[in-house]
């Protein structure tokens, strides 16, 4: 069985406008090369999930006008500051939020990989989040424990999981190390997109120390090289993030007119309006 | 919170110091992202105890024990693996319920904040969750937040292990009652007042007969923080290492 | 913070008569020496939870007295034939048996693991084993699926895990590749105690791909170092199961004699009655 | 199952090819512990289809690619990535159900059989599953199972994607009627017979008019599982293939 190779736009063209699509956060892997093919693209409708955060590829999606729904503990672009193409977004109303807290994602997104319709998740109870949520429920522990009411987390079912991975093989295997809320992603979503720095000369499942952090072909959809494909994020283990870039992208991104000019400049190959 | 220049040492180190206090004698302290001042505080308390404290920081490639993805900490503090974590908010009232989505009627908030992270969790199931914000205004610090992304207090048939010590601002420090659900003054900063404080305080809060200052670092506790601390910290937040301890020599 | 080193038999005096103690399969990682040191020190009314089932080192604890309950999933030695120890205990009644199937048990542990009560598992309903456990109830999916009643599984939280590792390092970390049921057992229990083969010169936490491999020693009670530790079962990527010693047992083992002779043999380090 | 001496293949092999016939055309065939026929016919059905199928077999290092423990291979099945599975039975009944915990009265059974491993559940959620029992005698194939492990089939409100597809045994091979919950005699192996099938089985099953005989496997599968399998089967079983195949010249 061999792994399905694409190319960077024909990976992204595996995600249809309107579904749900899991990111992880910008100190995991991030596609971020599939990411700028997909606004390239210009998809539309997408229903994110960040597990539990989403950060810069989610801003970016955001700002191009891609997303519909934002299902995420956080976005949140760390210390450069607020993620501005979603605060704009919220305040103009123009992306439907679900808020949720970060345990949560991942209970939902392990029921999902489990195949089970919900998870018991603690804590939560009397939170505003609650009241928001008709995927969460309060019940009790069916075996009488006196802990009192507890938060029924429903299944979180990703259409896509999209992912960057330092390695992969030519069998598509993709190796995530410690960074494992991929491997559950992937477990969780009906498939799942990789795009990785460096083909792996051999067969990750077969060397015992590789293995133990691999994400076995049978959870991948399809996989694309993308040498550096995390920049201007960070790679865990490889490389930093691009910190003037992504002070660049903070100051353009204050505006709508700022935030298109960084699209033509970076994203969509247009000459910069610079 | 402005240097005073009486002082032998940064705002920051007073915070590190203090907030390093609170945490001697623990077993394992997590700190989430873009806290330096926690983490350095949680460094130093370990670097007092001969290293008999577990530092797990979110960030940090060399005080990071976790090998299960995003999901251990929370699954650790469950199971009360972790004695203190810190939470921030973009409001704090005084009943200690913390706002980490946006301020203004959700969803469409006026100013929208990153969202809740997993406040609304741990702090249910951490014994000591310490609460900083260095920004100590009434528009941080309000009577009542605009929404509750966790509350500070729960009602006794909710399991909860956890929930609000302190809260450690530029100017003072409160701790948390429990019982009567509301903080009261500790201890002033150097250099601060406790009418400022009030001034500067939008909810109400007890205060005692006499409220003491913030005790200032020793010069061991100094020294290590301008060491082996910064030193560390300067692997998770080079920026902030840089910027503090820099040049420590001129807060000297 | 530096790990506990023990030598074997301190080790086994970390597991206190009476308590729950998990084991794994056979082809998993076994901490035989430790076992060895159970029997040898006479531990009594041991509660054995096997996950999913246990094989060898279950028959000799069995066999040798230790053991009050046994809560799995299966007892097996594989292609060597039914176990004899657990066949004959069973049959004259001494010990209890509490019998389960894979899923479950993995799902108690994991429900121990995130420190939630209970958690839903698919199947089961209809099944004998369903009569004959207070610990698993029939609930539904709170948020109206259509899939009828379903399995909530309580909580399974062991006293002690009792594991065998490749490679553990002096800072208490233990390596276990993808035999990833023994890190949901170290995260699940109070304590967890391991054996391990050899020493690893560094941090496995330092090494990105060992790092995805290793239960961090914030679990890790206590280690002692045992090579060839699983012996005479094999250890993933280490060494065989030793085909003609296991053959031998099973010959002995047929008899309370024979039994009482392989343990004076190879166990109690007295003359073998052979 | 007794060699036929007119067979030019053995009866493993003839067992291998039936079973392949089964897993044609599928994604994902997962295999437990203990099973070297049916995982040689996974491995005959993945040759046969230019590696297009995806084997799973507990105990092997070569064709396992779970790397999430014990529970992948469950949390696999409740999702549907899992086509086809096999399981066996100390008993097993006309309904199918299967008993894998003892004879007798539990829980101090007379016999004691390992237990029910992943049964109660796989037998639920994956689509083909395969009862794959050699013996083939009142003893095992019994009116009523004494303990159900996993029932063959459930109420109409159960989520229950999957099930029995076929029993395969020394003698013969049966299909299971969903909505008669009976097994039918679906093909006798070259050698037995009808009346045999009907002495040796305890329980009643739906006889059609016309029962054919097991096809013998065709040249180019016997060369491939002479070949190939054998090859790949030794990697987990390797007594099992040195018995059946380390001579196979001889059962020509």
């Amino acid at each position: 069985m061999s792994a399905t190779l694409d190319d960077i736009d024909a990976l992204a063209s595996r995600i249809p406008d309107g579904v749900k699509v899991a990111l992880p956060p910008d100190y995991s892997g991030c596609a971020m090369a599939a990411v700028r093919a997909l606004i390239k693209r210009g998809a539309r409708d997408l229903h994110l999930i960040g597990v539990p955060s989403v950060g810069f590829q989610g801003d970016m999606l955001i700002g191009a006008g891609c997303v519909a729904t934002v299902e995420t503990a956080a976005v949140t672009i760390g210390e450069y500051g607020a993620a501005p193409r979603f605060t704009a977004a919220i305040k103009a109303g123009t992306v439907r939020m679900i808020d949720g807290t970060c345990p949560a994602i991942h209970a939902g997104l392990q029921a999902a990989e489990k195949g089970i319709p919900f998870m018991p998740v603690r804590g939560i109870v009397g939170s505003d989040l609650l009241e928001q949520r008709d995927d969460w429920m309060v019940g009790s522990d069916p075996f009488g424990g006196e802990d009192g009411p507890l938060v029924l987390v429903k299944a979180i079912t990703p259409d896509v999981t999209l992912i960057h991975a330092p390695l992969a093989d030519r069998h598509g295997n993709a190796w995530i190390g410690v960074r494992r809320e991929m491997m559950v992603m992937a477990h969780a979503a009906k498939t799942t997109l990789v795009t990785f720095d460096k083909l792996y000369d051999g067969d990750l499942l077969a060397d015992a120390e590789m293995a133990a952090g691999t994400i076995p072909a049978l959870y991948l959809g399809a996989l694309a090289e993308a040498a550096n494909g995390a920049w201007p994020v960070g790679l865990f283990g490889a490389y930093p993030a691009d910190d003037d870039h992504l002070r660049r992208y903070m100051e353009m991104a204050r505006t709508d007119e700022g935030f298109q000019s960084y699209l033509d400049a970076y994203v969509l190959d247009r000459k910069a309006a610079e | 919170m402005t240097p005073d220049p009486q002082a032998d040492f940064l705002p920051e180190e007073l915070l590190i110091s203090t907030v390093a206090d609170m945490l001697d004698g623990l077993g394992h302290v997590a700190i989430g992202a873009s806290s330096p001042i926690p983490g350095g505080a949680a460094l130093l308390a370990r670097a007092r105890n001969g290293g008999n404290l577990r530092v797990s920081m979110l960030g940090s490639e060399d005080h990071n024990a976790f090998t299960n993805g995003g999901t251990e900490l929370f699954d650790c503090a469950a199971q009360g693996r972790i004695d203190a974590f810190f939470l921030g908010g973009g409001q704090i009232d005084g009943a200690a319920n913390i706002n980490l989505v946006g301020i203004g009627d959700y969803p469409q908030t006026k100013v929208r904040f990153p969202g809740s992270f997993g406040s609304a969790y741990l702090y249910f199931l951490v014994p000591r969750v310490i609460l900083f914000r260095e920004e100590h205004t009434p528009r941080v610090l309000v009577p009542k937040v605009d929404f509750i992304s966790a509350p500070g207090t729960s009602e006794p048939d909710v399991y909860r292990p956890g929930g609000p010590y302190a809260l450690v601002t530029g100017r003072c420090v409160f701790a948390f009652d429990k019982d009567r659900k509301r903080f009261r003054l500790s201890s002033i900063h150097p250099g601060h007042a406790i009418e400022e404080v009030r001034e500067m305080t939008g909810f109400d809060f007890d205060l005692p007969d006499t409220v003491g200052e913030t005790p200032a670092p020793a010069p061991e506790t100094l020294a290590l923080i301008r060491g082996r601390v910064a030193d560390e910290i300067a692997e998770t937040y080079p920026a902030f290492a840089a910027r503090v301890f820099g040049d420590n020599a001129d807060a000297a």
